[in-house]
């Protein structure tokens, strides 16, 4: 499968479907592609299956008791989806958990370390500390601090920055702007940005915050209820009324509509089912 | 997969539960054993009327006194195996039923049940103080003889009061009293201002001996010193350090049993306690015990017995003989004459006698009430006529209707670096304080229990 | 005063050994929030294969090596076989599974044991007591808690300094996380499976020599319990200094009440300080306090 | 076909209600009973005092462990001690003429005080922690007992300071309990209104609140559940049964009190007959009691069996051995594969028959 430019995405995620404790089915039938270098949003609300997704990509399903059934996930055209997470984080993929998964009794330092886990024994690794410092200054003058009395901005930045100690090609990015005040967001979201244009990451985010990722994304995808309903780049998705409408809280004719209003109108109308 | 597995676990489960169903008591295999052995010639009829006399026997080579049960059972069923080689019990052969039980009540209760219900079982060796105390009451009314040898209910000795229980050893007490008794004779006669210290297990059986001290204390003049150590014991410094540096006793008495033991002979050493002057009951320091910590340290040390260790006797030497040298011994072959293996043979060769004795008055099929009769007529000489070899191991057994346990006559054995040694003869001594210990003791137990005395 | 240091001492001594059993308890929580109620047994069959060696006329290198060998293929095993395919069940079924392993273990010893009786582990090392001043102490115990506090030492070291140490202590702080970062549970629980067998082999040897090649081995991991409640599950520092402190709080206890009130001091002292120690802090001494929400 | 829930339908809050919603599982619990009444006509001694009522006495015991760990989450490493508080008692209260069920309610009743007592600490510490708390009581309960007994008892067999005690024989009425055809049937009736009683606990606001407990205490507290209350309570009613069957189990059973049998062993085998058994379940009780109580014995008369009937003669002690080696194997093997425990197990025949032959 090639995208619109003839070339191959570096993941692709074909028509999964994932099973939670054999009973439960999460994900129908999802397909999603993330190309060399982009950043791809996907969006969706609480529930819709996003985290599964990730999950299903980085591999952590398996300690939840959820199982990939159908489709296929291929990493640079190798096939992922019965991989073990050291494997697929040796390969390239990296999921920044979902509420700054932080190791709380562990300094700053040493979490970044952590992160380089997957790395060959004997790589420097203190220039790659350097290189995270420097995009999260404040990581700096806290590097002998445990990790858990960070501030929640700091938090994510350090999840970000120990997934970055990886080397990943593909960063997976759960909901980085959970809980975080709006400023925070865009200084985090700043940051993403850069890295995936000066070192080259893919990034595939997974937010609620519609407006910031597409600020950020060249491309998207929007879940519900475990599929993919809708999709295309970026400025298409935001000029997208029901985009508009559901996502970044915009009536049609660009003017804010009651909450309630909102929650009702959705509930009546969905793309499926 | 699972549904498998789980199928494979219900499968086993089914097999089990029709085993159970089908023998209760899987088919004892003394007859197979035998079958092709000279034994057969030598039984005097060819087709022995009764199919074997079932000795039910809680046998306990695992748990927390495996190491002590071991050599005890393997003693047994080697006995066992020897006497059925020799023709059993007029041509019918015995089935040391030998169940192992962990040294647990509930395993030892079911043991017995599963004896009796091969409705041959005449005799029944608990091994445990808790097991005797369970079958006791079922044995009155089964009818079954319950022989504990120098452990389980002292009162025993009662055998009026006792009819089917059989100590054919001595009680707790008259071992202690026994060891009192050699200790002032090693101090010249008098105890008068000898210190005499008890170590004991802080349980029923640790503390039984108190209340005889408590009486020869005054009357002999020493002191008593009671060191408790709460079970399973294996931390002892406190204790050795008090002995040491404050109490400094002249003797000590141990009574501790099973992996306490060794921990107290290295605490001994370490304090530099006298080897030489500690006398253990019938349960520590056995062989084992000594083994566990070191042989050379531990040369001196001695205890009571009241059958002989050593290989140096015929029936033993038979054993090794007819048995390890052709491979089928029961256990390892340097257990062999320790005490406690030694214990076991006497154990079924006691039985045995008293089979053979019941066997001459009333011939086949024999019952444990026959067979109580048969015990009640144990003396030195018929345990030598009948007792197939264990009379050398135990000289001294008298048994009667009134008296279960024979006189109370014991030994003192010393560790010699290599073996436990008898330095004395057969020894007892304030039997009346004793006497007087198990009536009281009798007259309790027939209290509690009247209904089994109604008839 | 000689009596009392000759308690303190003695007491230290033993505690120090309280602490390895805890430590291999301390280790298998750390990774895997499990409760080893295996680890007396893991030291008995340590101990019986060491002394089986011995006994076998192996030296000393030898019979050490045995028991390393037989530990490592235990470690890996155990985890191969029945720890891997309990990821994610569970904490109490995990518990239960290891009393599950015990059992297996004494079935093994018991059999072994029948057949080849032995009694001591046997390095050779001097059995004096050794007078130090006032104070006698076993020599073989002075051994022992030198072993013991090296062993201590080394497990530390690895802890903090290397790389798998490291990815043990993200392991013990967050699972998920840990495995978002590409480490193998399953590696570092074989890891751990394998370094609990190998203390388990030294708490083994140390006590094999201490109370003889027994099945009291198998019950002395009861008295890791308490240490290591005290000291807090996750805390390697908590097993040391609770282990000495019960070690020594029982010893010196013990040897002043037990004439008094007539023994049995040891056997619940322990308890008791336990109890007390979790009122206040319900999480042991140097536990990791839990923090909870809704 | 055999366990139809479809078809059933509940139109009274009364039939809603109900302890067995579906006629068929009344009609197989009655068939149970039955079994279990008509059993002992077949059964030999064996049968009687190495199965059935070991298994009786020790499923009241594991029942109260149950409501206690399973149902209210407090998980207890001391429950062999609370059995022997309350054997004791019964017993000491039969040696002074208290009529039997009246001993076994105070036996019950003391454990249950006992229990109380030692639970306090569950007010703060909980999980494993407190279950450590729980050790404790299994310490220091014998050594009390073996203290207490001697100075209570008027007779005891061993005359220093013995506490093992022999009980009179009780009698129910005016009958005297002696055959082990009376002691079975005694102790089905109590074993048969214990469990109704729990069952019916466990669905009450009681049951409900330890579930909440269980499950997340400090959400339970944010519910308003007084969670020292419940907690406390399940303590108290969890010793109450440990207490009445340590009574069955002196009287019934073993025929004597004597504090060995109540050992940590115990506590340990009785928790993992719930865990086996499943946790949070009534009948699972009884199948953890089985597979814990039973199936070494089973295993070791087949292990025996089989020896023989291959033709080895087997030491007992290597049969032993391999009875371990086995037993330690299932439990890990069947949690492997059913961590839920026997009763999720027999959830899922249950379940595969209602919906048969439509497997979804």
């Amino acid at each position: 499968m090639t995208n619109a430019n003839g070339q191959e995405p570096l993941l692709q995620v074909n028509n999964i479907e994932v099973i939670y404790d054999k009973v439960v089915l999460v994900l129908k039938g999802v397909s999603l592609h993330v190309p060399a270098g982009g950043i791809v949003t996907l969006l969706g609300a609480n529930g819709a299956g996003k985290t599964t997704t990730l999950k299903a990509i980085s591999g952590l399903l398996r300690p939840e008791r959820g199982e990939v059934t159908r489709g296929s996930i291929y990493f640079q055209g190798r096939r992922i989806d019965h991989e073990e997470p050291p494997e697929i984080v040796r390969m390239g993929i990296v999921q920044v958990l979902e509420g700054r998964g932080v190791l709380e009794h562990l300094t700053v330092e040493e979490n970044l370390l952590v992160g380089a886990h997957t790395r060959p024994r004997g790589d420097n690794l203190q220039d790659d500390i350097e290189m995270i410092y420097h995009y999260f200054p404040s990581l700096a003058e806290r590097r002998r601090i445990k990790a858990g009395y960070l501030s929640g901005g700091e938090q994510q930045m350090l999840a970000i920055g120990r997934a970055l100690m990886a080397h990943p090609k593909v960063l997976l990015l759960d909901e980085p702007s959970l809980g975080l005040a709006p400023l925070l967001v865009q200084e985090i979201f700043r940051i993403v940005r850069r890295l995936n244009e000066e070192q080259g990451v893919s990034v595939l985010l997974v937010e609620q915050n519609a407006s910031i990722a597409l600020e950020i994304a060249d491309y998207g995808y929007v879940m519900e209820n475990g599929r993919i309903v809708l999709d295309g780049d970026a400025e298409t998705l935001k000029n997208n009324e029901d985009i508009k409408e559901f996502y970044l809280g915009l009536s049609a004719v660009g003017q804010r509509k009651s909450y309630r209003e909102v929650k009702h109108y959705r509930r009546r109308k969905r793309w499926l089912s | 997969m699972r549904a498998k597995v789980l199928s494979l676990v219900l499968l086993f489960l089914l097999v089990a539960v029709a085993a159970c169903a089908r023998g209760q008591a899987p088919a004892p295999t003394p007859t197979q054993m035998a079958a092709g052995e000279p034994a057969e010639e030598a039984s005097p009829t060819p087709k022995p009327p009764v199919e074997s006399y079932v000795i039910g026997f809680s046998a306990y080579r695992t748990g927390p006194f495996g190491r002590t049960g071991t050599p005890f059972a393997n003693g047994a069923v080697d006995m066992e195996k020897l006497v059925n080689l020799k023709g059993g019990v007029g041509g019918v052969p015995i089935d040391v039923m030998d169940i192992e039980t962990g040294y647990e009540t509930p395993r030892g209760v079911e043991a017995y049940e599963r004896a009796k219900a091969t409705g041959r079982m005449v005799a029944f060796i608990p091994l445990s103080t808790g097991t005797t105390y369970a079958v006791t009451p079922k044995a009155f009314e089964d009818k079954v003889v319950v022989l504990h040898t120098a452990y389980g209910i002292s009162a025993a000795a009662d055998g009026e009061t006792f009819p089917y229980n059989f100590l054919a050893a001595p009680t707790y007490w008259s071992g202690d009293a026994a060891i009192i008794k050699w200790i002032q004779e090693q101090e010249g006669g008098s105890l008068k201002g000898k210190k005499i210290g008890i170590l004991y297990l802080d349980i029923d059986y640790g503390r039984e001996t108190l209340p005889l001290h408590e009486v020869l204390a005054p009357k002999l003049g020493y002191e008593l010193l009671k060191y408790p150590i709460p079970w399973p014991g294996l931390e002892q410094s406190a204790v050795w350090t008090n002995i040491a540096e404050r109490d400094k006793p002249d003797w000590l008495i141990w009574r501790l049993w099973g992996d306490s033991t060794p921990t107290a002979l290295r605490e001994a050493a370490r304090v530099g306690y006298p080897m030489d002057r500690i006398v253990g009951t019938y349960w520590s320091p056995v062989a084992v015990d000594v083994l566990a910590f070191n042989p050379e340290k531990s040369v001196g040390v001695k205890h009571i017995e009241f059958v002989t260790p050593g290989t140096d006797f015929p029936v033993i030497q038979e054993i090794l003989t007819e048995l390890y040298d052709k491979g089928q011994g029961a256990g390892a072959r340097d257990q062999v004459g320790m005490e406690l293996y030694n214990r076991g043979v006497y154990n079924v060769g006691i039985l045995v006698a008293g089979m053979q004795i019941a066997l001459e008055e009333f011939g086949h099929p024999l019952d444990g009430e026959k067979l109580a009769w048969g015990l009640e007529r144990v003396t030195p000489e018929t345990l030598k006529k009948y007792g197939m070899g264990v009379a050398d191991l135990a000289p001294e057994v008298t048994l009667s209707d009134k008296d279960h346990e024979g006189r109370g006559f014991v030994q003192v054995v010393e560790w010699d670096g290599t073996q436990f040694k008898p330095i004395t003869d057969w020894i007892s001594g304030f039997r009346e304080e004793v006497d007087a210990l198990v009536k009281q003791a009798a007259q309790k137990f027939k209290e509690e229990n009247p209904e089994l005395y109604q008839e | 005063m000689d009596f009392f240091l000759e308690l303190f001492v003695n007491g230290l001594l033993t505690g120090v050994l309280y602490a390895l059993i805890a430590l291999g308890l301390v280790l298998i929580y750390k990774a895997s929030s499990v409760l080893n109620l295996a680890v007396g047994e893991m030291a008995l069959l340590a101990s019986f294969v060491v002394a089986l060696a011995a006994n076998f006329g192996a030296p000393s290198w030898l019979a050490i090596l045995a028991g390393v060998v037989v530990m490592v293929a235990f470690g890996y095993f155990v985890e191969r076989l029945a720890f891997r395919p309990l990821i994610g069940q569970p904490v109490i079924s995990l518990i239960m599974a290891t009393v599950g392993i015990a059992l297996f273990l004494r079935g093994i010893y018991f059999i072994l044991s029948n057949k080849w009786p032995v009694y001591l582990v046997d390095l050779g090392l001097p059995v004096d007591s050794l007078n130090l001043g006032p104070v006698s102490l076993l020599s073989s115990s002075v051994v022992g808690g030198l072993v013991a506090l090296l062993l201590f030492g080394l497990v530390g070291y690895i802890y903090a300094r290397t790389r798998t140490g490291l990815a043990l202590r993200a392991v013990s702080d967050n699972q998920t996380v840990a495995l978002s970062l590409g480490i193998s549970i399953d590696h570092l629980w074989a890891v751990v499976w394998i370094g609990a067998g190998l203390v388990a082999l030294v708490s083994g040897i140390v006590w094999g020599q201490r109370i003889g090649v027994q099945f009291g081995i198998a019950i002395l991991g009861l008295k890791g319990l308490p240490v290591v409640f005290l000291g807090g599950l996750d805390s390697m520092v908590g097993a040391l200094l609770a282990g000495i402190f019960i070690g020594v709080a029982e010893n010196v206890v013990a040897g002043y009440l037990d004439p008094l009130i007539g023994g049995g001091t040891k056997e619940f002292l322990p308890f008791f300080i336990m109890l007390i120690a979790l009122w206040v802090r319900p999480y042991g001494f140097f536990g990791r306090e839990i923090i909870e929400r809704v | 076909m055999i366990y139809r829930e479809t078809g059933v339908h509940h139109t009274t809050y009364r039939t809603d209600m109900a302890l067995f919603r579906v006629p068929l599982a009344r009609w197989s619990v009655a068939g149970l009973l039955v079994v279990a009444v008509v059993i002992p006509f077949f059964a030999t001694d064996y049968w009687f005092s190495a199965i059935l009522i070991p298994f009786l006495t020790f499923t009241i015991a594991t029942l109260g462990l149950n409501l206690m760990t399973g149902y209210a989450g407090q998980v207890s490493l001391g429950h062999a001690a609370f059995i022997a508080v309350g054997g004791y008692t019964a017993t000491i209260l039969l040696i002074y003429d208290i009529p039997f069920l009246a001993a076994v309610v105070l036996g019950g009743l003391m454990a249950a005080l006992v229990g109380l007592v030692f639970g306090i600490p569950s007010a703060r510490i909980k999980g494993l922690y407190l279950a450590m708390a729980t050790l404790a009581a299994q310490f220091v309960l014998p050594w009390a007992i073996s203290r207490v007994v001697p100075l209570v008892v008027p007779t005891g067999l061993a005359v220093a300071g013995g506490d093992t005690v022999y009980p009179p024989r009780p009698n129910l009425f005016g009958l005297e309990i002696d055959s082990l055809f009376e002691r079975y049937f005694v102790s089905l009736a109590i074993l048969v209104v214990m469990t109704v009683f729990a069952m019916n606990l466990v669905r009450t606001r009681v049951g409900r609140a330890w579930v909440a407990i269980r499950d997340h205490d400090v959400a339970a507290k944010i519910l308003g559940v007084n969670i020292t209350h419940y907690k406390l309570l399940a303590f108290a009613i969890g010793s109450f049964y440990a207490g009445v069957s340590g009574a069955l189990m002196v009287f019934f059973y073993y025929g004597v009190a004597h504090v060995g049998e109540f050992n940590l062993d115990l506590s340990l085998k009785l928790l993992g007959a719930i865990i086996i058994g499943g946790l949070g379940s009534i009948i699972g009780s009884f199948f953890g009691t089985a597979f814990i109580i039973l199936l070494p014995i089973f295993l070791n008369i087949s292990l025996t069996f089989l020896g023989n009937a291959a033709g080895f003669q087997v030491s007992s002690g290597i049969i032993a051995g391999i009875e371990n080696i086995v037993f330690g194997a299932l439990v890990v093997v069947l949690l492997i594969v059913e961590p839920l425990g026997l009763a999720k197990f027999w959830q899922n025949v249950k379940d595969y028959f209602r919906l048969w032959p439509f497997s979804y």
